[in-house]
């Protein structure tokens, strides 16, 4: 139920791994992190939402403002999510438009490694 | 079944009370289980916006949360921020959510009715009748035992 | 923190959304893990002990439970039948409790207060200030993060 | 978390074993079988805690209920509880001197069996 977070690199990316709840009561602590995370130079950044039991408006927010921010700093930002429910509320936001949402780990890795611009999802 | 009413200071920790309650009440009143997730969703997101508006406003006041359930399971949850708040709920079109110009919270905030709107079929957003304050108002089918 | 008030119509199966508030409320406000046990069953009596009185009294007002930390955790149940009605609340001893004599609702209720009274170091059973009622006023030591 | 019953006969017993939450909302459903049993002719009854997670008043009630139906009719009542926290509910209501509590099935079945005066403690 609490929320997880837990950070590795696999090659030339930084994979967060987020497990729990995000809501309006743990959101805060994943921004604070994937701040960090881009404050400390990462540039390429996976979010693994594989383990995610609950995301609400307040964590779809702070994936947002980790895109723009990344955007910003000239780097990727991508989501790993394969379950229905989930996808199904970035489909009804239209935020699956806006983040490239791929379905494992490997797959957002070598989709934008070292390609600094593909920052949209590529169909 | 009747009402079950649940009142908190505007702090994000209740919210989670809230969709707790609000799971819990409506599998006992008789939501379909495939629907609960969306229920969990729905009062998590009215209770999070009634929340950020009584602390935007500086509001002391508890949010309320009403459960019901007689022909159907109804939600309201009541805020006691100026009405004006409430203008704030419209859906963001794709090309301006991740737009630089949008604030963080009117990203939330958008994204929030988005949710609502996406998955409530029966949802009513109105004034309160006394005093400042909006009614979200959810209905969800219930399948008698 | 502050203030979480759960009101509910007077049926058993609210008792059950009563503990399952009244310890996640708990939880969060930092009582301790191994007092969690006592504050559910607790909850559960004077609710329990609430409704009860509502039903034999035909009252269809909601039963109360707050809940509130400051320096400690403290939850009120009120409810809001006539005074009369907790005297009732008196240990019995044990060679009376399986007696012929002793009605289940009788024993039931002296079982509920010895739990309240057993598991809660400060419990106080007083009027409600306004009106019919009693208040179950039950407190626990919070440990803070 | 529901209540869940399951009667099984061992000899001369009848054994209950109860699982789940038994309060104010569940109560009524295993005052009903225990009625039942003892309709039914099951004159020494056991009935197993184990697999109880919560157990109120209104539980404590029912219990003592079938004490006096048993004890009516000539026969033995026992329970099985071996759990702390459940045998400090007993002990705190002082029911633990109004039940034989037993910290096993056979134990109760042993100890009971075909006395039907021992409806009290030996202890
Ligand atoms: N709001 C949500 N945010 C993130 N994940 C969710 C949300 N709602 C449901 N899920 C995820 O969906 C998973 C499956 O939910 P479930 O209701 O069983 O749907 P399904 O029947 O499609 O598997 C849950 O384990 C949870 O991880
Ligand atoms: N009111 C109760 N009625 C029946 N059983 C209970 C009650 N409260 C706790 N228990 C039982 O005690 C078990 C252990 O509870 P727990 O709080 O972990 O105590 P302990 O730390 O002594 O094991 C629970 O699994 C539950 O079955």
């Amino acid at each position: 139920m609490e929320l997880s977070l837990t950070t590795r690199a696999v090659g030339e990316h930084t994979v967060l791994d987020v497990g729990g709840e995000v809501d309006v009561y743990t959101a805060p602590r994943l921004r604070e992190r994937l701040v960090e995370l881009v404050d400390g130079g990462s540039r390429n950044v996976v979010v693994d939402l594989a383990r995610v039991d609950f995301l609400d408006s307040t964590g779809l927010g702070v994936l947002v403002g980790a895109l723009k921010r990344l955007r910003a700093a000239n780097g990727t930002f991508g989501l790993v999510c394969s379950k229905e429910p989930l996808l199904k509320i970035f489909r009804i936001t239209a935020l699956d438009q806006v983040f490239p949402i791929f379905p494992s780990v490997e797959a957002a890795i070598s989709t934008s490694a070292g390609d600094g611009d593909d920052i949209h999802p590529s169909a | 079944m009747a009402t079950v009413r649940l009142s908190f200071s505007p702090a994000p920790v209740h919210v989670r009370t809230a969709r707790l309650v609000g799971v819990a009440v409506a599998r006992r009143a008789g939501v379909a289980e495939e629907l609960l997730d969306e229920v969990r969703l729905a009062i998590g997101e009215a209770c999070t916006r009634a929340v950020a508006l009584h602390r935007q406003y500086g509001l002391p006041d508890l949010v309320m949360v009403e459960m019901s359930d007689s022909d159907s399971y109804t939600v309201r949850v009541v805020d006691r921020a100026p009405i004006e708040a409430s203008v704030g709920l419209a859906k963001l079109p794709p090309d301006e959510l991740a737009d630089e110009s949008l604030t963080d919270e009117a990203l939330t905030t958008g994204v929030g009715f988005a949710l609502l709107a996406g998955f409530v079929d029966d949802l009513q957003v109105r004034p309160v009748d006394d005093g400042a304050g909006t009614e979200v108002r959810m209905v969800w089918p219930v399948h008698r035992r």
